[in-house]
């Protein structure tokens, strides 16, 4: 199985994608409204401090010669200071990036356990009551934004039954885990700090979940609809043909074909995640990349705009590969086919 | 009894009743937005009226959804949303389900060749671009209205369907009639659209009836950056945002919207499940 | 009647569909004695298949619904058996070979995973070595190169003739007592096809097991079946010693189709039969085969034929004959 | 067998959660209040509201800015102002401790006014035009020398925040643009504090929050409930808001919440809401250079037609109309000055005089309201159904305010008309004036109206000059008469800042103050000073328990 080569071709790829994607949103960039130099300093700032912001920039010259600027300066690490935040842009994404994955990677563990499950529930017993109870929870699930969702847990969670905190990463009078990776939830299982770990999966628990919720049944509907599917293939009555117990047909020979479209559906969903949690952030007064994407494009922070982009870039084209490699790993069609067995 | 072939298409599209249901809520839904002038019990708070006195009324007679704080009826006002929700929703799939379809065929048939790489690619670059910015965008070069925020939608949205038709297209390529159509010297044309394309039909449904929701949500995040419908006219997605804010105590403002959105949902994705009955292979 | 295996009396089975039901099988009867190998030959579309996966029990409900009729398996009717009671009868009673080798095998799943698993649930044994030791001699038994690389690889990286092996490896990787081959090879070319068949005889008689041997052609059923049942529309039309029905096909349908196989001696073409499979939704009331019998009778459109035995294992289902014409 | 031992596992870590859900009550005396994010505690860059309440609780001022609008002695005990009012000389306060305990002195203060003129943000704005030099006379005597007469200059001064210099040069970066000053200590003073104020920061975590404690030896003693910290929250999200203030995690909320929000904050058990006169002004601003609103009639028109009592009581509700440009509490303000109200009459009688009043539908008129600011869209859509009235089509466009920005920079691109807040700089009519009417600031937000009039440009400097202050405020009043009548802009409301905290365990000065109606500190930032704030944790407590 060598996935070596697999992995080599789409790295390469990936090197293409990111260097499209700079450009691309080198333009974007350019074209969001306002004037940089003038948004960082604010209004009143004297006209000199302006001038010098706008060269220091190079925003005076023209498009290309400042995209080479810029490139030149990120093979240096350089990824150039955030205006909004005044301070250089990889102390930031440092700081802001891990609070976004771990909310992300929750989110998709929602999405993938409950997802698969309501799929399975609703495939086992089709057409009942069950099955019809969950596609309505699924449109309502679909119909409702997250943020509305993410606000509803808010007041229902907040003031009525505060069983879950819903502001912010760990409580007031909890002492943080030494940073290791920025996920806290990691930093304190490996530093043993089980107070603070409890705590921040408590704060995960609701903007994961709000964020989840669309996707989560996204996946319900799309395993449901592989594994009615797949149910009538001959495979699956040759399996109980062989005196395969039902549970068993079902649990594995059933369901391992079916989660296959499930999971290349879950890996973009998880990517998507990343780009649109801003609402869910701003809400939950999340220290997240989204939203300091947000409030960095609305102030018109050019060397922000385009870090966060690229950083979320990488972000997507990694999850893309991981997915990838595991659809190949489930379907072996793909991965056989594809060395030209 | 002659077996006509509506009749059995009928068949096969009833036998789950929540089908009908399905098509029952569309076209109610589109009866109200055509109708909607004589439908809505006040169709001029759909235009530039205020009534600040009668603003934040909780659901009365007079006003079956309330009003919401600038004293406008939001059932008037959610008949006449549906007119820009539903063209969204159908402009932008109409839009985007062609384009990414073809992409994805083409780039999943020709898996490994130079036309797989570029589609795919580029396709990668516009997922990995987050939406808002290039909504942003495209507000500073286009004109802030409904058209336009169709096209930054449906700038957004293609790529989906592209990586969706192409995973299937990938693994049907193998499939024994693909290769058996190529034998007897099939044009391409044939092979893609007609022996590839009719098995992911009924997935590409699924997404697209999902997609109704979607799309119709995307417009509220838009209008967070002043593109999409522009005020007084409503639209479904604004109302709902801008409604969130005023929970729990002025509900209705955003609750109604909401349900009409999951509506609209509701009966697209029961008329996709009872369309892609009629596509399921088996006997009726 | 003592050493009767299988014992299905007038098994009716129809699929609900659009406005009614496609009557498919009207009255099926036939009997498998153990160590029997019967045949059952019947045109494409007779309900051959359907019959064999009502038996297993893997007939899918809905649309298929069973109207009427027996299967009685050692004396015990398969059709009230609870779920428990048919996973048994399908792990030491019958088996069965598909038809479409490729569709058969779980393409996610080794060869290994799925025989292990099949052998696991059958033998009750867990320990892991036997199983495997099983699993391989199951696939050194149907002749197959290498079974160790055979059991770490996917279906999707065998040939045809390779996944048809596996599949009867499958079905007689422990012991049985019947087993239902559903024209075993024809998706292979006749080579195949025909060591698939010599596999099959050897392995059943090794094992003495009963064999159902479904196929379309004669040919086949003439080499490798003892007694065979002629079905036609849901019905046995004829039942007799194999050499007995070549020598003397009584039913119009059975002499039609012998004629249907083209002579090397002889001359032109072989005539087909007119017509086509009767519209299962509204049949042809009495003998269903009457719209295409040369020598349909009155009686025939009126009341339908009961299988009457001509001589001491001959029996045909026509008016033509004994008693029936009569009554 | 897969599936369920996944599910076991979820019930399993969910018992937990739940069975550790114990509250964290902090009794400790403190503040919380929620402001919008970016916050800058670098006195040389802040500008903004949190900016300002930040940096007026870490540092200290010469002088202090009172709740009636006067400044008395803080840092300086007393100074002398020179006949031709060009020289000020400033007697520092002795033993002034800065936070790492090393002594306040003059050169601090002649560091600080350097710092804040070579930086070129925050509010050196107000100093660039009229400083020419500071000196440290000795160690507890500052001189600042002036270009030319600045009336309102000791009011300038609460925006001069002294830091401690040897702080700041120990923790410069040397790669900055200033020289040898490399960046001045700006990335270190983004979180941290060099200065000598009642509170100074205890951690400061960007996009979450500022957490400062109290500063044991400050030179003015605390009151004994004094908070010991205060913590700013950033996020305005109502949703969050409301939930914080519920819990009674939230002392004091940020001013930027809907109507709807403090309607419903008032219902909760021991909260109010505070309604603070902070001397803004609400104004819609008409493009004076662009057909249709070039012409006086057609403005005057507008002004008549529009029903302010709707935007003062039911869409700003407690708010007050505008009367002329500069809100009513700020120092010079005209009370006779006109106030247009709505006449329908009046209003056609103007049109009528107007040279576009045939041509209404020829000249659509563009109404630009802030997507941030949710409000402005229903003051928007009234001005929308206003006009309508008279035949004027009004197109209300929503936009971001980085697009406001860069729309406004020319007279081209700048739409008919914006709605717009505008606060002033320091506490006195002359800021707003100059802010809003000079030609100086013709292409920036607070100037929309690209008005240019050399006579009123002329009355507003020489107003400014005056040192003397009856005669600066009878010249306020005079230039407030012309521009109410030249009508370049419609004055809507002056707007109150609502509050909502927690009066039943907190006494907040400027909330009280404007129950009884008298006046609230009109300079930015300085109502929410915290030594001024009383808390009781113990009737924290109470209201805990009952719910």
């Amino acid at each position: 199985m060598n996935f070596s080569r697999y992995l080599l071709r789409r790295l390469g790829y990936s090197v293409f994608v990111l260097l499209g994607l700079s450009v691309v949103v080198f333009i974007i960039a350019r074209l969001v409204p306002g004037d940089p130099a003038r948004a960082a300093l604010g209004p009143r700032a004297t006209q000199e401090a302006v001038e010098a912001l706008r060269a220091k920039l190079h925003l005076d010259k023209p498009i290309y010669v400042q995209y080479f600027f810029w490139l030149r300066s990120v093979f240096q690490g350089d990824f150039g200071e955030s205006l909004y935040t005044r301070r250089p842009v990889i102390e930031d994404i440092r700081e802001f990036l891990p609070a976004t994955l771990e909310l992300a990677l929750f989110a998709g563990l929602f999405m993938a356990v409950f997802g698969l499950l309501l799929g399975v529930l609703s495939a086992r017993y089709a057409n009942t009551w069950v099955d019809n109870v969950i596609r309505v929870l699924a449109y309502l699930g679909i119909a409702t934004p997250a943020f509305v969702v993410a606000i509803i847990l808010i007041l229902l969670f907040g003031m009525y039954y505060e069983v879950f905190p819903t502001i912010g990463r760990l409580s007031p009078g909890i002492s943080a885990p030494p940073r290791l990776t920025g996920l806290l939830t990691l930093d304190s299982l490996l530093s043993g700090n089980w107070i603070a770990l409890v705590d921040a999966l408590k704060h995960l628990f609701l903007p994961a979940l709000s964020l989840s919720l669309g996707g989560l049944f996204q996946e319900a509907r799309i395993t449901r609809a592989s594994m009615l599917e797949n149910a009538r293939r001959d495979f699956v009555a040759a399996a109980r043909a062989y005196g395969i117990p039902e549970r068993v047909v079902i649990a594995k020979y059933l369901f391992k074909p079916s989660i296959i479209p499930t999971v290349s559906i879950l890996g973009l969903d998880f990517a998507s995640l990343i780009g649109n949690a801003f609402l869910v952030e701003l809400l939950f007064n999340w220290p997240g990349i989204s939203r300091y994407g947000i409030n960095v494009m609305l102030r018109k922070d050019i060397e922000a705009i385009v870090a966060v982009v690229m950083v979320l870039g990488v972000v997507f084209t990694v999850v893309n590969i991981l997915v990838d490699l595991v659809v190949a790993y489930l379907d072996p069609r793909i991965r056989l086919v594809e060395r030209g067995e | 009894m002659r077996r006509t072939r509506i009749g059995r298409w009928w068949y096969k599209f009833s036998r789950n009743p929540l089908s009908v249901v399905g098509l029952i809520i569309v076209v109610g839904v589109v009866f109200c937005a055509v109708f909607a002038p004589w439908v809505a019990p006040y169709p001029e708070h759909a235009g530039p009226y205020v009534n600040y006195r009668e603003a934040n009324q909780p659901p009365s007679l007079a006003h079956p959804f309330g009003t919401d704080i600038f004293g406008r009826d939001v059932l008037s006002r959610v008949f006449f949303a549906f007119r820009s929700s539903l063209l969204m929703g159908v402009v932008v799939l109409s839009i985007v389900v062609p384009v990414g379809v073809t992409l994805g065929l083409l780039a999943g048939y020709f898996k490994e060749s130079w036309v797989d790489i570029l589609i795919m690619r580029i396709t990668d670059i516009f997922l990995s671009v987050p939406p808002l910015i290039l909504a942003l965008a495209i507000t500073s070069v286009l004109k802030p209205n409904l058209t336009n925020a169709m096209i930054a939608v449906s700038v957004m949205w293609w790529p989906w369907y592209t990586r969706l038709v192409y995973g299937m297209a990938t693994s049907l390529r193998n499939e024994y009639f693909v290769q058996s159509a190529e034998l007897i010297g099939a044009s391409k044309f044939h092979i893609l659209f007609r022996e590839i394309l009719p098995n992911c039909v009924s997935t590409i449904l699924t997404k697209m009836t999902l997609d109704m929701g979607w799309v119709i949500l995307i417009g509220a995040a838009l209008s967070f950056v002043g593109l999409g419908e522009q005020p007084p006219k409503p639209a479904l997605g604004t109302m709902v945002a801008d409604g969130a804010k005023y929970l729990p105590e002025y509900w209705w403002i955003s609750v109604f919207p909401g349900l009409a959105i999951m509506l609209i949902v509701l009966g697209f994705n029961l008329l996709g499940d009872g369309i892609g009955d009629l596509f399921s292979l088996e006997e009726a | 009647m003592q050493d009767v295996l299988l014992d299905v009396q007038n098994l009716v089975v129809h699929f609900r569909v659009y406005g009614g039901y496609l009557k498919v099988l009207d009255g099926v009867t036939l009997q498998v004695r153990r160590q029997e190998r019967v045949g059952l030959v019947g045109e494409t579309g007779c309900g051959k298949t359907t019959t064999m996966k009502t038996i297993m029990g893997i007939l899918p409900k809905p649309p298929g619904v069973v109207r009427g009729g027996r299967i009685l398996f050692k004396g015990r009717d398969v059709l009230s058996m609870r779920p428990q009671e048919l996973e048994h009868l399908r792990r030491s009673g019958i088996s069965m070979i598909f038809q479409d080798p490729t569709a058969a095998l779980n393409p996610v799943f080794t060869v290994g995973e799925q025989l292990e698993d099949a052998i696991r649930y059958a033998l009750g044994r867990r320990d892991h070595a036997s199983v495997r030791e099983v699993a391989l001699s199951a696939l050194q038994s149907v002749a197959l190169p290498d079974p160790p690389r055979i059991l770490e690889s996917y279906p999707v990286q065998l040939s045809g003739g390779m996944r048809q092996r596996v599949c009867i490896a499958l079905a007689l990787a422990y012991p049985k007592e019947l087993l239902i081959a559903d024209e075993p090879g024809t998706s292979l070319d006749v080579t195949i096809q025909d060591q698939i068949l010599r596999l099959i005889h050897r392995l059943a008689e090794e094992r003495k097991m009963a064999v159902i041997l479904i196929s379309h052609s004669l040919g086949v059923i003439r080499e490798w079946t003892e007694r065979v049942y002629v079905m036609y529309a849901g019905t046995i039309v004829e039942e007799a010693k194999t050499g007995e029905l070549f020598a003397r096909p009584l039913h119009p349908y059975t002499g039609a189709l012998m004629r249907c196989v083209p002579k090397l001696t002889g001359t032109g073409i072989a005539e087909g039969i007119p017509g086509r499979i009767p519209d299962y939704f509204d049949p042809p009331a009495g003998c269903r085969f009457h719209p295409r019998c040369p020598h349909c009778m009155d009686i025939c459109r009126q009341r339908k034929p009961q299988l009457f035995p001509v001589d001491e294992n001959h029996r045909v289902a026509c008016f033509l004959f004994g008693r029936n014409s009569r009554g | 067998m897969k599936v369920y031992r996944v599910i076991f596992s979820i019930v399993l870590v969910a018992g937990i959660l739940l069975v550790a859900s114990l509250g964290w009550a902090d009794s400790a005396k403190i503040v919380r209040f929620t402001e919008a994010w970016p916050t800058y505690i670098d006195p040389a860059v802040a500008a903004d509201f949190s900016s300002s309440v930040s940096v007026s609780n870490l540092y200290d001022t010469l002088v202090f800015p009172t709740y009636d609008g006067e400044v008395v002695p803080h840092l300086a005990e007393s100074w002398e102002v020179s006949e031709d009012g060009l020289t000020y000389t400033f007697h520092l306060r002795k033993g002034v401790k800065f936070h790492n305990g090393e002594e306040l002195k003059a050169e601090d203060v002649v560091f600080s006014m350097e710092r804040l003129l070579t930086i070129g943000q925050g509010y050196s704005y107000i100093f660039k035009p009229i400083i020419d030099r500071v000196e440290a006379v000795d160690d507890y005597t500052v001189r600042f020398h002036l270009k030319k007469p600045f009336g309102p200059f000791l009011y300038a001064l609460v925006r001069l925040y002294i830091l401690n210099k040897d702080e700041v040069l120990a923790h410069i970066e040397p790669t900055g643009e200033y020289g040898e000053m490399g960046d001045y200590g700006k990335k270190w003073l983004l979180t941290h504090d060099a200065g000598s104020g009642p509170y100074m920061v205890k951690e400061m975590r960007l996009e979450e929050h500022l957490h400062a404690v109290r500063f044991p030896d400050y030179w003015k003693p605390f009151d004994p409930n004094a908070p010991e910290e205060f913590k700013y929250i950033g996020t305005t999200e109502t949703a969050t808001v409301r939930t914080l203030l519920s819990k009674r995690e939230l002392e004091i909320s940020d001013f930027r919440q809907p109507a709807e929000f403090y309607e419903a904050a008032s219902k909760l058990e021991g909260v109010k809401v505070a309604k603070l006169f902070g001397g803004s002004t609400f104004f819609c601003m008409m493009h004076n250079r662009k057909p249709p609103t070039d012409d006086v009639h057609f403005r005057k028109a507008l002004a008549y037609a529009i029903d302010y009592d709707v935007i003062a009581n039911q869409i700003f509700p407690g708010a007050r109309q505008a009367q002329g440009p500069v809100s009513f509490i700020l120092p010079g303000h005209n009370p006779e000055v006109y106030q247009y109200r709505r006449d329908l009459e009046k209003a056609r009688e103007e049109l009528a005089k107007s040279k576009y009043a045939d041509k209404l539908d020829e000249y659509p008129v563009d109404l630009v309201w802030c997507a941030e600011v949710p409000d402005e869209e229903k003051v928007a859509l009234l001005i929308q159904a206003n006009a309508a009235e008279l035949g004027i089509k009004v197109n209300v466009i929503k936009t971001p305010w980085m697009k406001i920005i860069e729309e406004v920079a020319t007279p081209e691109t700048t739409a008919h008309m914006y709605l717009i807040f505008v606060s002033p700089h320091y506490a006195e009519a002359g800021s707003m004036l100059q802010s809003k009417y000079h030609s100086s600031s013709c292409g920036t937000w607070e100037q929309t109206e690209w008005l240019q009039d050399p006579e009123l440009d002329k009355m507003i400097e020489d107003a400014i000059a005056t040192v003397d202050k009856e005669e600066r405020f009878a010249k306020y009043r005079k230039i407030q008469e012309y521009i109410v009548e030249l009508c370049p802009s419609l004055f809507l409301i002056d707007q109150p800042e609502n509050y909502a905290y927690q009066d039943y365990y907190i006494d907040w000065v400027a909330a009280e103050r404007a129950e009884r109606g008298e006046k609230v500190n009109p300079v930015m930032g300085y109502n929410h000073y915290m030594m001024d704030i009383r808390v009781y944790p113990e009737k924290r407590e109470e209201l805990l328990k009952k719910k």
